[in-house]
Parts: structure tokens; C-alpha cells; sequence
């Protein structure tokens, strides 16, 4: 249609090229997470981050066992395959003998909330010097799309098909309220990846969580929610909304401490929200 | 050389850091407690790091992060806590990961968890039962060897006697073959450079989409049956002419070799065979020593669980029976009342008198 | 030459540091030494043993023996099932302010009875009963130098109870004190007084 | 006539159709078109407005989106192509 | 009759209510969820009680408690979840209680751990497995029927396939015989009268101080004793005059008896044989099986675990090889390139070519 | 000596007995636990709040694995001996199915906060309804006196001789602050036995924990501070003295969170503290 | 008789349905019925494969056939092992729209093409190109009845996916009225057009 | 001379000796004595002036108080007994 404007070769005019398909710790963008899932973003973010704190070449993935396994192959990063639930003890374990790596986990809502709850609890109050990245999609997705420990009331699973009900299936657990006074957690906050500048922002907060790790501070955790659409029944092109909707809802984004400071209310991460590629 | 009085849990760290262990994990409880508190107290000195985890799942999954940066690490336990670990060393098994473990065991009843593997899947690692601290102190050095020269854990089993008896021993390091240099490990300096490593349990290769176990699986198959070719170990005794040969491994073997000598003093032709390494297990090695007995007596002490390895190995050739059993302390921790030389004495005796009449 | 030593008392009498400084000193005096402590049921309650053998040569022996030479008994609860495995011509060490009298079981073996309690608090360590009797056992059997018991309590004591050592020397110094002749000579049994 | 600061590459061969580009885009110039690619998905298009914000690289699950910002801003008529 | 299409899950858990099990617990892992699923959706309109519990360790652990109660309760997972459930598997046996397991394994590798263990400790639990859905559906009832009789642990050893196979079926509830009223479990109502009770597995008796875990546990000895005596089942064809005789158990089974039949309608002289309970391990029927045959065959989806019982049966009589292997699917599920009829019927033929030659 | 008064017999002249040795549910007093250790004290509220409930014939406890296993054997109550950690899950279970009893769990600090802290924080999530009873000593007592996940800054233990340091051996968890804002906690309070107030007020949060559970409310807590003079290797007369100053200054007494709300500051459970037999 | 099925086709295509629809709809006609679904790799991605066996007598075969009577391809990229298994003289019902010529080598079965896409989409069901397959296979083989297809794709919808129900059974008409005359008579072999 | 207002019975034969009960005593009317029991445990005595108010029962670990409070209270008079 002559309204449209090619996409399939870079202009002719002269452009700088502001954006590239795959961040640099990236090896292949083809995967096989489903139509509209967030947790491919939640991984861009997280790789970009790792360049942006200049540890491009020294860096340690501890990987938990969810939807986001199978993307790990895409990933230009030295990894462990922990087992679900356990990433933090063996990034505890291997930070400790590599002090000056950064390391980081990767895992799930169910591999972290449900599994693995008393890993990273342990992990965050002792203090250790290791960033987690919750991927928060209040479902098991790989599974099928169960509900997990976060699951927000309300939400849509296989197993609360009407929405998650209180008296029937309990309350969800916020991991931020959870993990951020922990003596031992010097960075915790929540971001989201159902819009661009959601993704923005986390990609600051993962920033300032490795920047935690690096100045040897302790623990940190940035927690970010991402669509399933899968796994909530519903059209991809509604994940996002629903996301907005539902789960943030519950699960407030921004930054819960700082500096081993508690902050009383979640603060965005400075920086700016227009550039949304820096 | 000097001997100092170590209690075994003691010596065993120390030769664990003669080694190059510089990590160690682990939870208390009975008897391990002890070996725990002696790396605590070792390993920092020697620029080591012991974590008191919080439970026997987080500690192994500790060891197993410092294991795959490529530091010789360990961890331990005893029955509840060595279940908990299962998953882990099913899975640290099939990642080709250098732990040793130590399995302070109550009693002798987790044989079949130790040289089956109480996890899930096909695996098998190598598992050394010392005799004594002497022996101990080599076999941890052996283990970690071991454990590096396959890439595979090792387990070292003992029990309350080889975790409390103190005995006055040096701690000499072994001579062993040099290992190739640790290619294997991540350190992180292969990010970035399109080349990097995945430690992991499922042959996850990267840059390549989805996995291919059956490949990976079938080559440590093939692996693990190298090691079954090569790295039997035993101990056996005045086999020649026994009519009984008496079968044992760990503590129960230090009580039956003694018997052994005790009635061969006296001219009873009674044999000792030990395997030292329970997987794997010395099969030939004791085929031939039954070789024209006229009973297999295996001593352990639990419901019966070597006893099938025995009967894998004489497959028929001589009746096999047992001569130990279930036997307990009050507290459960295994130093029950079959410890006791006079009665085992009396059991040999017994399977002496019967010979190969009985099945 | 084989020496087996079997104690045995109640919790909170210090019968496993006793256990643990005899075999230190024997250590120390270049000899071959095992040794295993247990306790019945849990530490707390129950009685608490303890095994040494204290060898020439290498030994051959597990560590929990079915007949032993010596005996060490500080409370009479758990003294039978000891008392039993000890060889003729064996020795008994007894407190004998639990000990009301020997038991006449085993007249084949030689007593040695301390006042433990009293020669303990005579020397202001309430808690050394053990080592008193510990060092009487030394002295009476030539099993191990004074020096080495001393030395040997000092290596024993965990950096949380360095607080004790003095009180500690003062139990073996009166333990030793108060043999005036061995009764025997574990080393060299031909010279047995 | 529009005027064009930015302008996308698009992979379409990666494009699972999920939509999630369309409205992250603030100028709205991506909407989906008809065009199948080869698993059979549709694939978005470009409309003529583009800023090079790269909203739409941040929201895409499957890394389709390349970015580039003019060096000079271009114009565009309606029927024509930029 | 109306039979009715249901996968294996949807049928094991439908038999499993008939049999009056009103608790589970569990937590999804591929083959099993399906299972967990099924439960869900219909424990509740029994008056039942499913809870998806978040992780296998508190599954098997609600599990425990609402059994300790005296109702009929199961759980259960695959691989990893299994091993994790080891340390309570082995302290449940030692309770005595009563709990039904679902091992909806992948392949077969966890022979070795159904049938000796993955737990710390002696102990025993038997093991079904089940051929297809009809079977399985006899077999969860047998399940909680033999739980209750023994108080014992008992697990369903099923895979992929059987969890997953649609069969047009009938729930239709076994005859059983009458087992007595609980007088074992927990229900508060003993509290305050000075004789409660205590569900333990150690041997802790209300009202005395300390325990006797060697008494206790030979007992439990001499109990699975007991049922190894009298609760070994099997299934055989064509035995009599084979020259080969090929041993599988579970949807492996299904393969070979689809050979051997296919084979036998040729007129070739193979047999079949299938433990249809892997511990206690139909052994003297496979010895009487075995009798007069040039080989036996061991069919198993694994690096060789049941062929150790196969030889402990045989003991020598006739060679035993393995013609069965790890053989996986891509994501690892156990769905492999060996099951296939035309593949093992390949193997049985060379078998029958080898006959009693090379061992 | 003449001063004394005769205490080997009930008196001679006309009293009421206002305390018994033990409480009902109570078999025998003799027992294995150390001179001067608070275990029994905290059972002994315990049990005394079954019979202050009414539900003396009516309750089951779950057991974890401490010290205080040994004292099971002394108790007038049917029991589950659950493995080290694992007692929530098994509560869980036995109450879903006896919905009509009384179910509580008796945990020390290294079966609850370290071995199973995953299994009571979901739990509590879940809002089950059962009664939870952890017996804080921060040490692993039974093994010897190790630090545990709750162990305070600067105690003493085993392994934290010169006291705990946060650097070195990373910071306590506070079970109250952790547990209580979980949606499914109805009640939580943290009581003490190193004084005869403290057990008479303990006992008074148990009550109030069981009426908790009476009521269908869902999941309730009692955190029991108690002395391990062993543990922490100082004179048994010591005890009491140095749990209110180490361990009390950071694990406040008091009640938490009552009906579910939140309370902002620990407070004193109703009722008389002068009549401690009460 | 037993006559095996084999489905093939890709993640989203809706094959694990139509074999369900079909497996259910023969239980409806007595038959005895066996299916079992299978996924490359994992539920996302990959082919989506499956078997059913429908008997006049109970079934001996283990739920993975070696060799089938009929194939049933929604998509080609994994057709190539089906078509092998099939048996001579067997049926291949293929997915016209992306099946672009029938797959020369074995011209020993029988064609079944279907422009699932293009019927599908006319009906209004643009998800429901393999139940247009599936039940012009059963018109084309005399498998199963249309009452029966509709019936057990009513009972096969999981709650959440009610609302598919009219869109399904569009699905089945289209392809039902696909086929004028049967290729072949499924359970009357002999009486084959 | 002193008011007694309640006494307590000691199982001394459980007493570990630990000396909680002494400074549980709200008048201090409780002492270690001399005494060992069987087991080797320096056991408390009582002095005039209890109160019968039951604090040395809740601080007790081994279980040995029982309290009583007097109907009427009674009069201790030095060197003699209650
Ligand atoms: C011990 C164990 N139990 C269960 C599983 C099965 N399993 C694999 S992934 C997964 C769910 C993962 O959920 P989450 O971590 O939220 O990741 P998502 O799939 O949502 O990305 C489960 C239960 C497993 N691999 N290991
Ligand atoms: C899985 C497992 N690991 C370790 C142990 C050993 N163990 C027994 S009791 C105990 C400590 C208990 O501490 P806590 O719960 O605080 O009770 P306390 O002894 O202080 O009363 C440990 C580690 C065990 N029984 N099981
Ligand atoms: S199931 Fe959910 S989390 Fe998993 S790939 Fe699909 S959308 Fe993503
Ligand atoms: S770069 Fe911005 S304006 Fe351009 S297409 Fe993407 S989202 Fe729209
Ligand atoms: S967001 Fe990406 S995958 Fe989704 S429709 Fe747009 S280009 Fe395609
Ligand atoms: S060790 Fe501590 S908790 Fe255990 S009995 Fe002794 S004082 Fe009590
Ligand atoms: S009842 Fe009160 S006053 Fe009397 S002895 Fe006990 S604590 Fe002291
Ligand atoms: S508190 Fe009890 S055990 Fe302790 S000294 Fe007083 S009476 Fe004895
Ligand atoms: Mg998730
Ligand atoms: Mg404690």
C-alpha cells in the first residue's frame, strides 16, 4: 500500500541507527516463548543492563527453570542451569569464590515465590552480594499457566479460571514487601515491562541493582511483572492492559529501598523517561 | 613426622584443604556436625569461604555454584539431610560438576541412596568408604581427584566411629596424577564474546535452540561405565583358602577384618574382602576372592542392601548370607550394639558351622 | 603392647575431656592412640563413655572394644557393662565418692579409688572431678607424664572454655598428687609394682 | 504532508503477530497489515510519522524492531513513499 | 457398560477417589500436572480436599499430615519433584502411614528409586506399574487398598504415555476385601486422656522418656519381609518353550507383549514377562519363567537398573543382556525413539540370534 | 536450717492450691532439656492454652525437630512428628481434613526460620487456619548451639563466639515483621519466658492465637523467646538476663497483628498481669 | 479391526482438538479408542503430533504405532515420518492450502485434500482448519458420524474455551459437506468405492 | 516476724538447679541451699514471706512448684516453722 513506508532495509537518507534488534549480550533473537509474552523484554533489559555497568566480559547468569530457560540459548553470557527454585544458593556459592564477577539470577514468579521462597529470603538477609531478577508473570507459564505464590486476587489462571479468590486459594505474597527489610537487601524495587516506558525503567532499576552489587553493598532484587497472555487466557493484545490492570495493581511498581534505605513510598528511578533507549 | 590426634571429621577437613577445597557448605546434625565446624574453622585461614547454610538444599546448591566457577567445593550430611540433596546430585551428576560430598551417615543403611542414587534418572557417582582416619585422610584427597579427573561427585561414606574416633595421624598429601587445567568452568569471561558456556544438566549448548538429552545422557552413560571399568577399589585378606569369606565395607570392615585376624591366629580359614569403593563396585575383584569358598557372609549394618551387589557379583556360585542386620543406639546414630567384636566373631563362626550347606 | 581404656560416667562430669587429655598425652608421647566418646541417647542426660587405646604399634583394634584393660568410672550408673569387659589383672579407676563400694564383681582387677569430688574442691575446680581422677589413673599406671596431661588439657580446651585451664591444672595436680606409688606400669608390665 | 524524524526495520520473519507494537507506538504509525509471514503470522506495517522513539523496539517480545533517527527530518506526501 | 474417554490422569485420579482418597497435593511438573489438574477439578465435589501446594516438599508434606489423620491421601510429581520427596518418603514408610504416590516419571530411570529408595535409611515401599489405563485404573484402587493393609507407602509407577494416553474406559470399583477400622491415626480426641497417640517414625512412645529406633525398625524390617512374602504380582505369555524371554514392566511393557505376540504369530519362540509390581520384585517367578531359556532380555527405557533384579532372580542360570537403553525425546519427557514396535522387535530378533552365545 | 520453711509436703493449714506442678495436658515433669532451658516453660503455656480453650480433647499437635521433640514424650496430646521444617505443611493437611480440631505446630528457630521457613511463610499466605508455635532460642540447640536465620546481632553462639556480626554472618530475620503483613496471618504476637510476666503474658497470646483459629480466622503465630544457656555458653543463672537484653532488644515482644489488622506498635495481650496463675 | 491415525501439524493449528474430537466421537460410537498427543520439544513451538487407534476389539498396540492406516497432515513440515508409516492402501487427508502437491512417494494411499484455510475462513472459523479436516476425513472414511463429531467436540472444550463451540461446529459443517462420496468405508473395507 | 501468705511444695528430685526460681521470686523469699539431690543439683529452699504468687512455678523449667495460698495468712516468726 503506498501509505506505508519500508521497513525491510535501513533508510537511504542518513540516519543514525538508535536502536539495534538484539542488545549486545544477545546471540539470536529467535525463540519460542509464545505471541506477546513479556518476558523476552524483561530479558533485553537485563542484558542491556549488564553493558551499561561496563560488565560486559564478566558476568555469571544462575538460571531458574520457567519459560525464560528456553531463551537462555539466546544469551552471550556464561551461565549456570540451576534447578527451580535454587538460583540464589548457587549464585551465593559462586559469587563467593568470584568475588569481582557480577552475578546475577533469573527467575520466575513460581520458580522464586512457590519453589524457591526460602532461598532467596536466606540470600537477601545474609547480605549476599548478588543481584535476583524476578520475572513475575503471576503464573506458572511453562507449566500450563497455574497460579503461583504472587498470583494477584482477581487474576485469571488455569486453576482460578474466575479470578483468584481469598478464602478458596489464598493471598498472594508481595516479594517486595517481603524481601525489602531484610536486613541484608540493599536494593529492591518493582518495574514492569507492559509498556515502553515500563521498560525503561526497569532497565534503570536493573542498572542501579548491579551498581548495588558492584560497590559490594549486599543484596539486591528488581522484580519485573510481564504479560502471559497464555497463561491468562486471554488475546496477546490485551496482556498489557490487563498487566496495568490487574497485577500492578497489587504488585505498586518502583523502587521499595535504596542504599539500604527503606523507602515509604515506591519511588520511579532517576533518569530519563523520555529517552526511552538510553 | 609428627602425628597429631584428630578426630576423623578433623582430619577429613584438613585433607579436604590439602586438597584444594576452598569451599565448603553445609547444615548441621548428627554425627556430621563436626566436620562442618572444622572447615568453618579452617577454610578462611587458607582463603577459603564454609557457609552455615540454612538447610541441607541450600548448602548443596552453594556448593554446586562454587563448583561451577571451578574451585574444589563440598558439602555433607547425614540421612534426613542427604535425602534433601538428592535432587541436586542427580542433577550435579548429569551437569558434570566435581563435588565432594560427605556422608556422615548413621549407620550403614543409605547404601543403596549412596551407590543407586536416591535421585531421579540415570547417574551414578563414585563413592570411597574409608576404614579408618588414616584411610579417610587419603581418601578425601582421592576424592577430590576423582571427582575432577571424571567430572563427576564423589561421595565419601562414613558414619558416627569415622566422624568421632580421634586417632593420632598426620595429614601427608598424596601424590597424584596432574589434572589437565578446568576448561569447563564459567568465570564470566566468556561473556560477551559470542563463545560463552552454560553449566547445566540437559546438554544446553549456546547459541543452539533446544536440547538434545538423549545425546548428552547416552555419553555420560557411556562415561559412567568407563568409570566402572576403571576405578573399583578393595581390601581383601587371607582369601586363599577361606571357606568363609567375609564380606564388609566402612566401620563394619575394620570390625570384621579384625575378626578375620583373630580367627586366622588361630588357624580358621576364614577370608576378609572390603570394597573400597562401593560404586564401583569391585565385582571381579570379589568373583575371584569367593572363588571356591562355601559361603559369602556379608556384614553391614542395615536391613540388607550390599547384599545385592555380593549376590551381583558370586551370581550363584557360592550361597551368600547375611551376618549383620539392623542395629541402633538409643539415639539412632548408628553405634548400635552389632559393633562389637565378640559378637561378630560369633556370627563368622556361625556361617562357618553352616558352610555351604544352608542357602 | 594394646591399651584399652574404658570410661565411663554421667553428663557434666567432664568424662569426655578427661578422654580427650589422656588421649592427647599419650599422642604427645609419640605413641599410636584412638579414641571414641558416646553418649547414650542425646548430650543431654544419659550416660557419656568414652573408648582410648593406646598403642606401641599401629592399631588393628575398632574403636569400641569388646575387652578392655583398664576401667575409669566416675558415677557406678554405667560402671557394670565396663566393669565386664575388663581383662584379669586388670585396673579399675574409681571416684569413689560415688563409688560407695567396689564392685565385687571383678576381684580379678586392681582398684584404684579417688575422691574426686573432694580432692577437686580442695583445689577450687568444682567441675575437674575427671581430670583429677584422670591424673591419679596417669600417675598410678605410668600410662603418661604429668607434663604431657597438662600440656594435653591445654590443647584440648576450645577457645570458649580457655577461661578454665587454670582450674583445670589444678585438678590434674591434685589427681597426681595424690598417688604416692603407681600400681602398675602400662609400658612395662613386668615391672608392675 | 508528515513529518518523519525516525523511521524502523522491521524483521518480519520473527514476527509472532502478537500486536503489541501497534499500540505502543505515540505517533501511532504502526498498525497491523495483512501480510502473512512464513509461520503464518500478520505482521505490523509503518505509516508515515515515525519519531525513532523506539517505543516500539521496548514492546516487542520478539526483537523485530531496528531503530534510526534522521539526520535531518524527512517529509512525506500521502501517496508516496518516504 | 458406557466406557469413556479419559486420559490416564483423569482415569487414576477418578479410581483414586472410588478408592476413597479425599486429600492431595501437588505441584505441576510435566507429565504429572495433568494429574494434579484432575485432582483439582474433582476432589472437591467429593467433599475432598486438593491443594495445589507450592513446592513437592509441602505437597508431600500435607499429604503426610492428612493421612496422620487417618484419610485416605495421595500426592505425587515426576523426576525432581519425586527426589525431593525422598527424605519424607522414607521417614512416611518408617510412620507407617498409609500414603499413595504418583510417580508419572519420565522414561523409566527412576527403577532404582521406587524400588529401593531414594530416601535415607531401610525401607521399602511397594511400587505398581501399571501397563495401560485399564490396568491403571485396578491398580490405584489395589494401591490405597495395600497402603492401608500394610501401612505402608505405595507408589504408581507410571510415564508420559500413561498419564497422557486416552482410553475409552469404565471407572468400575474393585471388590477388595475388608480391611479393619484405623485405630492408628491422629484425631485429637486420645488428648487429655493420658494415652494419646503419636505418630512418629522413630519409635517415640507417649509417657516414655526416650526412644528404641532398633526395635522399631525391625520391626519394620520383618513387616516388609511380610510383604515381599506375599504381595509380588506378575504378568507372563508364551513362556514355556521360549528360547528368549523378554522381561519389561509399564508402557515398555506394552511394547514387548505387543512383540512377543506379533513374534508368537509367526511361530517364534519368545516370551513375556512383566513384573507388574517392582518391589517386592515378582523374583520366583521369573527364576520359574526363565527356566530352560537361552536368554533373558531386559526391555527397560533406562542406562539398566531393573536388569540388577532380572540377574538377582536368575542368578546365572541363563545370560541376562539389555536390549532396552536411555532413549529421550527432545524436552526430555522419556517419549524416545525406542518405543517403537518395529525398533524392538529388531532387538528381540537379534537377541534370539545371540541366543545363549556371548553373555 | 531453722529459717526454712518445709517445702516436701503440701502445708498443714488451710490453703487452696492455685498452681499445680503440671499442667493438664501434661504426663509427666521429668525430662532430658538442660538446666535452665526455656523450652519447657514455652511448652508449658501451651499446653495450658488448649485447656484454657476447651479443647483439651480436641487438639493435635505437629511437632518439629529441637530440643523439644524430647519433651513430646511428656505430652497428653495426640502428635505427627513431622521432619525437621516441614510441620506447617503437615498442619495443613491434617487440619483440611479435621476442620473441627484443634491444630498447632510446635517449631524451634532452626526448624521454622531456617530448615522450613518456605513452609510457614506459605502457610500463612494460604491463611490457613492453624496455630503456629515457634520457640525462638536463636540457636540450633539441639546440635550444639549453632546460629540460625534468627540468631540477633552480637549473640553468642557456636559458631558467633564473639557474637553475631552482620558482615560476617549477615543479619536475623524477624519472624514477626516477616510473617504478620502476610495476607493470611490473622494473628501474630511474640511473647518470652525469661520471667514469670513474660510466661503469663505468652500464655495469653496462645489463647488468643487458638480463639483465632476457633473462629475460622485463618493463620496465627506465637514466637516464644526462650533461654538456652547451653547455646550460648554462659551460666544457666544468666540466662534470663541476657535473653532480655540480646535477644529481646531486637525481637520485641508483643502482639503484632490481631482480628488482621496490623498493629503499628507490639502490644501487650489483655488481660491481668498481676495474677500469673491466671 | 484397528485403524490407526496419524495426526501432524503445527504449534496453534488446533490438531490435539481434532484428534480429540475424533477419539471422543468414536468412544460415542462404542468403538474401542486409544489417542495419545505428543509435542516437539515443549507446548510452544515445534510440531504437534498425534495418535489414535480406534478397535471393534480391545487394543493390544502400545499408543506410538510403527504403522498406520490413515495420516492426517495439517502441515508439512513434519509430514515426511508419517507418511512413511502409513500402510499400503492407506489414506493421507492433507491440508490443501499448505500441502502445495501430494507427496510422491507413496502413491500406494490414498488422497485425502482439503482446503482446510479457505473452508475454514468462509466458515467463519478462522481457528478451525484442522476440525475441517477432521471432519471431512470421517465423511471421506465412514470413521465416525456428524452427530457424533459435534457431540464430542462439545464435550472435548475446556470451560475456558466455551465460547468456540459455534465457530467449531461451523468448522465441522464446512468440512463434513466438503466431501460429496466416501473414499473409502473405514469399518466395511470390502464395500470401498 | 513475717506474713506468709502462701507456700509451695518443691519436687526437689527434678530440680537441675539452675537457680531461675531465685530471682523469680518477687519477695525473695527463695535460696539455693546447700543441698544436692540425687542427681547432683544443688536444690532451692523457701523463706518466710511467700507470697503464693505462683511466679517460681512459671519460671521453673523442670516443673517443681506448686503454689497454695493460705485461707487465712499466717505468721512466721524467726527460727520457727511455718
Ligand atoms: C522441582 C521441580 N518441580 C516442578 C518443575 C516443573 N516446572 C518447570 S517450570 C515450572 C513453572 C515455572 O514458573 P515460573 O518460574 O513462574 O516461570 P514461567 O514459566 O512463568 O516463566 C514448573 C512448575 C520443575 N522443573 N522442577
Ligand atoms: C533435615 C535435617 N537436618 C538437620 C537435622 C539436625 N537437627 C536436629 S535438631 C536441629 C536444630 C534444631 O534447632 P531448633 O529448631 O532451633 O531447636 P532447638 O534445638 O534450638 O530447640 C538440627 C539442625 C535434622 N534433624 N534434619
Ligand atoms: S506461557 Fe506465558 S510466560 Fe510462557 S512463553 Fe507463553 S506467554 Fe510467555
Ligand atoms: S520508533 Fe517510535 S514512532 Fe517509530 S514506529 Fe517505533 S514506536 Fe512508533
Ligand atoms: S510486537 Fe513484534 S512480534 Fe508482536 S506484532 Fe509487533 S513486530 Fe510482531
Ligand atoms: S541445648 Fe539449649 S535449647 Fe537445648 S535443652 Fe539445652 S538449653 Fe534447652
Ligand atoms: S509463690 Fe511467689 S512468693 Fe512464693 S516462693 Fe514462689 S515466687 Fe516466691
Ligand atoms: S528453677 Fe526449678 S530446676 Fe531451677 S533451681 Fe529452681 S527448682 Fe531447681
Ligand atoms: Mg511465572
Ligand atoms: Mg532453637
Amino acid at each position: 500500500m503506498s501509505d506505508t513506508i519500508r521497513t525491510d532495509a535501513p533508510p537511504e537518507a542518513a540516519a543514525r541507527r538508535t536502536g539495534e534488534f538484539l542488545p549486545k549480550l544477545q546471540l539470536t533473537g529467535d525463540h519460542d516463548l509464545c505471541p506477546g509474552c513479556g518476558e523476552p523484554l524483561a530479558v533485553r533489559t537485563l542484558l542491556e543492563a549488564i553493558t551499561d555497568v561496563g560488565m560486559t566480559h564478566q558476568c555469571v547468569g544462575v538460571i531458574g527453570i520457567g519459560c525464560y530457560t528456553a531463551l537462555t540459548s539466546n544469551m552471550n553470557v556464561d551461565l549456570i542451569q540451576a534447578l527451580h527454585g535454587r538460583a540464589p544458593s548457587l549464585a551465593t556459592g559462586a559469587k563467593r569464590m568470584r568475588p569481582d564477577t557480577l552475578f546475577f539470577t533469573l527467575q520466575g514468579d513460581g520458580d522464586m515465590a512457590s519453589e524457591g521462597l526460602q532461598e532467596v529470603i536466606h540470600t537477601a538477609a545474609r547480605g549476599e552480594n548478588v543481584t535476583c531478577i524476578l520475572i513475575n508473570n503471576g503464573v506458572f507459564g511453562e507449566t500450563g499457566g497455574h497460579m503461583t505464590a504472587t498470583t494477584v486476587l482477581g487474576q485469571r489462571t488455569k486453576n482460578s479460571i474466575e479470578g483468584r479468590d481469598a478464602d478458596y486459594h489464598g493471598y498472594p505474597i508481595d516479594m517486595m514487601a517481603m524481601l525489602a527489610p531484610l536486613g541484608g537487601t540493599a536494593y529492591a524495587a518493582r518495574g514492569t515491562v507492559h509498556d515502553a516506558k515500563g521498560v525503561a525503567r526497569t532497565r534503570r532499576m536493573v542498572r542501579r541493582a548491579f551498581e548495588t552489587q558492584l560497590r559490594g553493598d549486599g543484596f539486591s532484587i528488581v522484580e519485573i511483572l510481564t504479560m502471559c497472555p497464555t497463561g491468562w487466557f486471554i488475546p496477546t493484545a490485551e496482556g498489557p492492559g490487563y498487566l496495568d490492570e490487574v497485577l500492578r495493581s497489587v504488585h505498586g511498581t518502583g523502587e521499595w529501598k535504596r542504599d539500604g534505605e527503606l523507602l515509604t513510598q515506591a519511588a520511579v528511578p532517576p533518569g530519563d523517561d523520555e529517552d526511552l533507549l538510553a | 613426622m609428627t602425628r597429631r590426634l584428630m578426630e576423623g571429621s578433623e582430619a577429613m577437613a584438613e585433607a579436604a584443604i590439602a586438597a584444594g577445597c576452598r569451599f565448603f557448605a553445609g547444615y548441621p546434625m548428627t554425627p556430621f556436625t563436626e566436620l562442618l565446624e572444622h572447615f568453618a574453622a579452617k577454610l578462611p585461614d587458607e582463603g577459603g569461604t564454609c557457609v552455615n547454610a540454612e538447610s541441607e538444599l541450600e548448602a548443596v546448591g552453594m556448593a554446586w555454584g562454587a563448583c561451577a566457577t571451578g574451585f574444589r567445593a563440598a558439602t555433607g550430611s547425614t540421612g534426613q539431610g542427604l535425602s534433601l540433596m538428592q535432587e541436586s546430585l542427580s542433577e550435579m551428576t548429569r551437569a558434570e560438576l566435581p563435588l565432594v560430598v560427605f556422608n556422615m551417615s548413621r549407620g550403614q543403611s543409605d547404601y543403596f541412596q549412596a551407590t543407586r542414587g536416591g535421585g531421579h534418572g540415570d547417574y551414578r557417582h563414585l563413592v570411597l568408604a574409608p576404614i579408618d582416619v588414616t584411610e579417610a585422610i587419603e581418601h578425601v584427597q582421592t576424592a577430590f581427584h576423582l571427582a575432577e579427573k571424571w567430572r563427576n561427585p564423589v561421595l565419601i561414606y562414613g558414619d558416627y566411629l569415622l566422624a568421632h574416633t580421634a586417632e593420632a595421624v598426620e595429614v601427608a598429601p598424596l601424590e597424584l596424577d596432574q589434572l589437565p587445567e578446568t576448561d569447563w568452568a564459567v568465570d564470566g569471561t566468556r561473556s560477551g564474546t559470542g563463545n560463552p558456556r552454560n553449566v547445566n544438566s540437559i546438554g544446553m549448548i549456546p547459541g543452539i535452540k533446544g536440547i538434545d538429552p538423549e545425546t548428552f545422557w547416552k555419553r555420560l552413560q557411556a562415561k559412567h561405565d568407563a568409570i566402572a571399568e576403571s576405578e573399583a577399589r578393595f581390601e581383601s585378606e587371607s582369601t586363599e583358602d577361606a571357606e568363609v569369606l567375609v564380606v564388609a565395607f566402612g566401620s563394619m570392615a575394620r570390625f570384621a577384618r579384625h575378626v578375620v585376624r583373630e580367627l586366622r591366629g588361630e588357624g580358621i580359614r576364614v577370608g576378609y574382602f572390603r570394597p573400597v569403593t562401593l560404586w564401583p563396585f569391585p565385582s571381579d575383584a570379589l568373583r575371584a576372592a569367593a572363588e571356591g569358598v562355601q559361603r559369602v557372609a556379608v556384614l553391614e549394618q542395615n536391613a540388607g542392601q550390599m547384599i545385592d551387589d555380593v549376590r551381583l557379583s558370586v551370581l550363584g556360585a557360592a550361597p551368600v548370607s547375611a551376618i549383620g542386620g539392623i542395629s541402633s543406639d538409643e539415639a539412632g546414630f548408628g553405634v548400635g550394639p552389632l559393633l562389637d567384636v565378640d559378637r561378630i566373631r560369633g556370627r563368622v563362626e556361625a556361617a562357618l558351622e553352616t558352610g555351604g550347606g544352608e542357602r | 603392647m594394646e591399651r584399652e581404656i574404658l570410661l565411663t560416667g554421667i553428663g557434666g562430669q567432664g568424662v569426655q575431656l578427661a578422654a580427650e587429655v589422656l588421649a592427647r598425652a599419650a599422642t604427645r608421647e609419640q605413641r599410636h592412640v584412638m579414641t571414641l566418646g558416646t553418649y547414650g541417647g542425646t548430650m543431654r542426660g544419659g550416660n557419656t563413655d568414652a573408648c582410648i587405646v593406646i598403642a606401641d604399634t599401629a592399631i588393628s583394634t575398632p574403636p569400641l572394644v569388646s575387652r578392655a584393660w583398664a576401667g575409669f568410672g566416675m558415677h557406678p550408673r554405667y560402671w557394670e557393662p565396663v566393669s565386664e569387659k575388663l581383662r584379669p589383672s586388670g585396673v579399675a579407676a574409681l571416684n569413689s565418692s560415688l563409688f560407695a563400694e567396689f564392685d565385687g564383681a571383678r576381684e580379678d582387677v586392681t582398684p584404684l579409688r579417688v575422691d574426686t569430688d573432694a580432692l577437686a574442691t580442695e583445689a577450687d575446680a568444682p567441675m575437674g572431678g575427671a581430670l583429677v581422677l584422670a591424673a591419679a589413673f596417669s600417675a598410678a599406671t605410668v600410662l603418661v607424664t604429668f607434663d604431657s596431661l597438662v600440656e594435653a588439657m591445654n590443647e584440648a580446651l576450645p577457645p570458649y572454655r580457655r577461661q578454665h585451664a587454670e582450674a583445670n591444672t589444678r585438678a590434674l595436680h591434685a589427681g597426681w598428687a595424690a598417688v604416692e606409688t603407681p600400681i602398675t606400669d602400662a609400658w612395662n608390665p613386668g615391672a608392675t609394682t | 504532508m508528515t513529518t518523519i524524524r525516525g523511521t524502523v526495520v522491521i524483521a518480519e520473519e520473527r514476527c509472532k503477530g502478537c500486536e503489541l507494537c501497534v499500540p505502543a507506538c505515540p505517533p501511532d504509525v504502526l498498525r497491523m497489515s495483512e501480510r502473512r509471514n512464513e509461520i503464518g503470522a500478520r505482521v505490523p506495517e509503518l505509516l508515515a510519522g515515525c519519531t525513532g522513539c523506539g517505543a516500539c523496539l521496548l514492546a516487542c517480545p520478539d526483537f523485530c524492531f531496528e531503530v534510526y533517527r534522521y539526520e535531518a527530518p524527512q517529509e512525506h506526501m500521502p501517496g508516496g513513499d518516504a
